[in-house]
C-alpha cells in the first residue's frame, strides 16, 4: 500500500475484484464515528420538539407520526451505510456512487416531514444533488481518462490526477454533501427526529473529509 | 500521555477564566476570577443531574461522550505527531457534537443553536485551506514532520503568514464572546448547551477545555514550532491574550452576517490556496 | 465608503440567506469551475494504456456481446487486479440458451434484424467491478422507496 | 489537439452551457427538466474514456439520473400539494378480455429470456395488466417480492466475490432473482393508480 505522510499508516485491506476497499488510520476514525452515529440513529427515541404558543406562558410538543417515523429511521441507517462505504472505498467511480447514494438518502430523511419550508428546502437542495452528479462522475472519468485507472492505490503519490478533475471531485462532494452552502441545510435542520436529522450533517461531513483525503493522495 | 489530559483540562479551564477576565478589564468591569471556569465545573460536577423528558434518549447523553473522546483524541494526535488532517477531521466531527447538543434536547433555544450551527458551516473550511497550504509549503502532514521541517526552514508563521491568518480565523470562531459565536448568542438563553445541566454540563466543560487546549497548542506547534513546555504555555497564552481582544473589541455579527463573512474569507483562502498550488 | 460595503455586504448575506437562490449559487460556482476545467484542457491527455480496452470481433456472430472466450470458460479481460478475480468472465460471456440457440445457428444475433437480449446480466463487468452494481441498485431502491413513501401518503 | 481533448472541450463546453441555463431559470419545475440536461452531459463525459469500463460505468450513471428524477418529481408534487389526477376506467371491451393471454405470453417469453431483459419483457405484460384490469392494489406483495428478490440478487454478488467456485449457482441465483425484482418493479408501475391497497 501507499505509504505517504498524509493520513498515517494502513491497517488492512479488503478485495471485491477491481475495487479495493482500505483502511488507513483515517478512514478508520471515520468509519468507528459513522458507526456510532448509527447505532444512534437505530437506538435512540427522536426527540419531542417544544413549541411555545406565542404571547403566553403555553408550551407544547409536537407529536411525530409513527409511519414517518419509521420511514426517517430507514433513510438514516440507509444513509449511514452509504457513509461507511463512501468512506473506505478505494475506487474513485465507487467513492462517487456512494457519494450520490449519500445525496438521495439525505432528502429521504426529511422527504416524509410535513413543512412547506422543510420541503422547498430539501427540494432545491434535491436539485443541486442531482446537478453535482455531473462533477462527482465527471472528475473519475477525467481521471479515468487521463490516467488509465480508477483505484486510488494506483493512483497514490503519483499525482497523475489533473487539477480539472480533483476540483470536479471537491465540487461534487460540496453539492452532494451541502458542505458549505448554509442555506437550505439550515432549513431541513428544522425537522423533527434529531438522531436522524443529525445523520444528514454526519455523512456529509464524513464525504468531505475523505474527499479531501482523496484528493490529497492521487 | 494519557496522564497529561488532567493537567491539560484545568489549564485549557484556566485559559477560559484568563479569556472572560481579559475581556472584562478591556470594557472596564471587574470581572471573574480566573479560576472561575474551573470552579463552574466542579459546582456543576455535584449539581443534581437528569434527562429531559422531551430529549432523544441516548442521544442527548452520547452527544456528551462523543465530544469528550474526539478531544480526548485529538491531544493525542497533537502530542504524538500525528496527521494533521485526523486533526481536521476532529475538528469537523466536534461540529456534529455542537448539531447534536443542540437537537437533541428538544428544547427551542438549543434548537436555535443547532440550527445557527448548521449555517455557520463554513468557519471550518479555512482549516482546510491551512492544510492543503502546509502540504503545499512542507510536503507532509505529520505533525512530528512539520516541526522538524521548521528547525531547519525557521517557524511557518513568516513563511506562510496567510496560512496562519486561516488558522487564526478558525479559532477565533470558536472562541466563547467572539464575533462569530452565534451559537451562543444571549438571546437564544446558551444556544445549543442550554439543556444540558449537571454532570453532563461539565463534561462538555472539559471537553471545550481539552477543545481550546488542543487548538491552541496545535497552532504554536504548526506556526512556530517545538518549544520546551513553559515556552509552549507562554506562547499559547499570548496567542490567547490576542484572541481575547479582537472578542473585547467586536461586536457579534448577526447570523447571517457572520456566515457569509466567514464565506468571503473562505473563498479569499481558496483562491490564494489554489495559487499557491499551481506556482509551487 | 465603508458604508456603502457594508451595504453590499448586507445585500450579499440577505441574497445567500434565501434557500431559493442556492440553486443559482451552485450553478454560478460549477460554471466557474467548468471554465477552470475549459482552460485546462491542453493539460490533459489521453492515456492510452487503459483497463478494459475495446476489442471489437466484428467475425464473432455473437458480435457486440462478445468478450473474448468460450462461454463458461475463462475471458481475457485486461483487469486492474486479476489476481482478485481469476473466474472473469465466467459471466460476462453467458449467454440464455435461446441467445446460444441464435448465435450458433445464424450470424445476426445482436444486428438489428434479431435483435435479441444479451445474456442474464447485461453489465459486463458484474464480476470485476460488482460493488458498483450493488450501490447502483441500492441507488434505484432507495429512490423508490422514497419515491412510493410519498405517492402513498395519505395525509 | 488529440481526439480526447476535442470531446472534452466541447463536452465542458455544453456543461457550461447548462449551467447557465439553471443559474437563469427561475421556475421549479422547469428546473427538473434542465437538471436531466446537466445529467447527459454527465454521462457523454464518462462516455469519453471510450473501453468497456466506460460502458459499465454509464449504467449507474444513467440510474442514479433516473432515480434522483423520480424521487424529485414526486417531491415535488408533495411540496405542491398537487391533487392526483382522477379518471374513470376506458370501458373497451378488448382490454377486459385481451390482457390474460397477452401477459400469459409475455410473461412466460420473459422467463425464457431471464435476467435484466427477460425482467423488463415480463413487467410490460404485468403492466399491460395492472392497467387493464387491476383497481386493487397490492403494494405490499409486490414490494416484499421485489426486496427479497434484490436481497437474493446481492447475496449472488457475494457469492461470485467469496466463493468463484460455486459460480454456476450464482449465475443461476442472480438470474433468477434480478427477473423477478425487475418484473415486480415494472408492475409495481401497472399499480400506481389511487385504487384500494389489500
Amino acid at each position: 500500500m501507499f505509504n505517504l505522510p498524509i493520513e498515517g499508516e494502513e491497517l488492512f485491506a479488503l478485495e471485491f475484484g477491481d475495487i479495493v476497499n482500505y483502511f488507513s488510520l483515517y478512514t478508520t476514525t471515520l468509519f468507528l464515528f459513522a458507526t456510532a452515529f448509527i447505532i444512534i440513529a437505530i437506538i435512540a427515541r427522536p426527540e419531542r420538539q417544544t413549541d411555545i404558543v406565542f404571547g403566553t406562558d403555553a408550551v407544547y410538543t409536537k407529536e411525530i407520526n409513527q409511519d414517518n417515523l419509521r420511514f426517517q429511521r430507514f433513510m438514516a441507517i440507509a444513509c449511514g451505510l452509504a457513509t461507511l462505504g463512501a468512506v473506505c472505498s478505494g475506487d474513485l467511480f465507487n467513492f462517487s456512487l456512494f457519494t450520490a447514494l449519500i445525496g438521495i438518502t439525505n432528502i429521504g430523511i426529511v422527504a416524509g416531514v410535513n413543512n412547506r419550508y422543510v420541503l422547498n428546502a430539501a427540494y432545491n437542495y434535491g436539485i443541486v444533488a442531482m446537478v453535482a452528479t455531473t462533477f462527482l462522475f465527471g472528475g473519475a472519468s477525467m481521471a479515468l481518462g487521463t490516467c488509465g485507472t480508477l483505484s486510488i492505490w494506483e493512483l497514490a503519490g503519483k499525482g497523475l490526477v489533473p487539477l480539472a478533475a480533483k476540483m470536479f471531485l471537491v465540487l461534487g462532494v460540496m453539492g452532494e454533501g451541502m458542505a458549505p452552502f448554509y442555506i437550505a441545510k439550515a432549513e431541513i435542520t428544522r425537522a423533527p427526529g434529531a438522531p436522524y436529522v443529525l445523520m444528514i450533517h454526519v455523512s456529509s461531513l464524513l464525504i468531505f473529509l475523505r474527499v479531501i483525503e482523496i484528493i490529497l493522495t492521487v | 500521555m494519557i496522564t497529561l489530559i488532567i493537567p491539560a483540562v484545568f489549564i485549557g479551564l484556566l485559559f477560559h477564566g484568563i479569556h472572560r477576565k481579559v475581556i472584562a478589564r478591556i470594557q472596564e468591569r471587574p470581572g471573574p476570577p480566573i479560576w472561575q471556569e474551573i470552579l463552574h465545573t466542579l459546582k456543576f460536577s455535584f449539581k443534581q443531574t437528569w434527562i429531559p423528558k422531551t430529549a432523544s434518549m441516548p442521544m442527548y447523553v452520547f452527544i456528551v461522550a462523543v465530544s469528550i473522546a474526539i478531544w480526548t483524541g485529538a491531544f493525542y494526535i497533537v502530542f504524538s505527531g500525528g496527521s494533521l488532517l485526523l486533526l481536521f477531521a476532529v475538528f469537523m466531527l466536534h461540529k456534529i457534537t455542537e448539531h447534536g447538543l443542540g437537537l437533541s434536547s428538544g428544547s427551542p433555544y438549543g434548537k436555535f443553536g443547532a440550527i445557527r450551527s448548521v449555517m455557520s458551516a463554513a468557519s471550518e473550511i479555512p482549516l482546510f485551506a491551512t492544510i492543503a497550504g502546509i502540504y503545499v509549503v512542507t510536503g507532509s502532514l505529520m505533525i512530528s514532520d512539520i516541526t522538524r521541517y521548521q528547525e531547519i526552514h525557521g517557524p511557518l508563521l513568516t513563511g506562510a503568514f496567510p496560512i496562519a491568518i486561516a488558522m487564526y480565523i478558525v479559532i477565533l470562531s470558536k472562541m466563547h464572546y467572539g464575533p462569530f459565536s452565534i451559537i451562543e448568542a444571549k438571546e437564544i438563553v446558551s444556544g445549543n448547551r442550554t439543556e444540558h445541566f449537571g454532570v453532563w454540563r461539565a463534561g462538555l466543560e472539559v471537553a471545550y477545555a481539552l477543545k481550546t487546549f488542543v487548538l491552541l497548542a496545535a497552532f504554536v506547534l504548526l506556526f512556530i514550532g517545538a518549544l520546551p513546555w513553559y515556552l509552549m504555555l507562554i506562547a499559547m497564552l499570548i496567542v490567547l491574550i490576542s484572541l481575547s481582544f479582537i472578542c473585547a473589541f467586536t461586536p457579534m455579527l448577526s447570523p447571517f452576517d457572520a456566515v457569509a463573512m466567514q464565506t468571503v474569507i473562505t473563498g479569499v483562502l481558496a483562491v490564494y490556496i489554489i495559487i499557491l498550488g499551481v506556482i509551487g | 465608503m465603508i458604508r456603502h460595503i457594508g451595504k453590499g455586504f448586507r445585500i450579499f448575506s440577505n441574497w445567500m440567506s434565501t434557500y431559493e437562490n442556492l440553486v443559482a449559487v451552485y450553478a454560478a460556482l460549477g460554471i466557474v469551475v467548468t471554465i477552470c476545467g475549459i482552460l485546462m484542457v491542453p493539460m490533459l491527455s489521453y492515456h492510452e494504456d487503459q483497463i478494459y480496452s475495446k476489442t471489437m470481433n466484428r467475425t464473432s456472430t455473437l458480435d457486440p456481446y462478445d468478450r473474448g472466450g468460450v462461454p463458461f470458460t475463462m475471458a481475457e479481460i485486461k483487469a486492474q487486479y486479476p489476481d482478485n478475480s481469476p473466474t472473469a468472465g465466467y459471466v460476462t460471456t453467458y449467454l440464455t440458451p435461446f441467445s446460444w440457440f441464435l448465435a450458433n445457428t445464424t450470424p445476426y444475433f445482436g444486428t438489428t434484424i434479431v435483435a435479441h437480449p444479451g445474456g442474464i446480466i447485461d453489465e459486463i463487468l458484474y464480476n470485476t467491478r460488482g460493488l458498483d452494481t450493488v450501490v447502483e441498485t441500492s441507488i434505484l431502491f432507495t429512490a423508490f422507496a422514497i419515491a412510493s413513501f410519498l405517492f402513498r401518503r395519505k395525509d | 489537439m488529440d481526439f480526447y481533448q476535442a470531446g472534452l472541450f466541447c463536452t465542458l463546453v455544453c456543461v457550461a452551457i447548462s449551467f447557465v441555463a439553471l443559474l437563469r431559470e427561475r421556475d421549479d419545475i422547469h428546473k427538473i427538466l434542465i437538471v436531466d440536461l446537466v445529467e447527459t452531459t454527465g454521462l457523454v463525459l464518462i462516455c469519453l474514456v471510450a473501453t468497456d469500463l466506460a460502458e459499465a460505468l454509464i449504467l449507474p450513471g444513467l440510474v442514479v439520473g433516473i432515480s434522483e428524477l423520480l424521487m424529485l418529481t414526486e417531491l415535488y408534487i408533495r411540496k405542491e400539494n398537487l391533487p392526483i389526477p382522477s379518471f374513470k376506467p376506458i370501458k373497451i371491451e378488448v382490454m377486459r378480455t385481451a390482457p390474460p393471454i397477452i401477459t400469459f405470453v409475455l410473461v412466460v417469453y420473459g422467463i425464457i429470456l431471464s435476467g435484466f431483459s427477460g425482467g423488463a419483457v415480463a413487467g410490460i405484460g404485468l403492466v399491460f395488466y395492472f392497467l387493464c384490469k387491476g383497481y386493487e392494489e397490492r403494494f405490499e406483495l409486490l414490494e416484499t417480492i421485489s426486496g427479497y428478490a434484490w436481497a437474493l440478487w446481492i447475496v449472488a454478488f457475494f457469492i461470485f466475490m467469496i466463493l468463484p467456485q460455486a459460480w454456476l449457482i450464482a449465475v443461476m441465483l442472480s438470474g433468477g432473482a434480478i427477473l423477478i425484482k425487475v418484473t415486480t418493479k415494472m408492475a409495481l408501475i401497472g399499480t400506481m393508480r389511487e385504487g384500494r391497497n389489500v
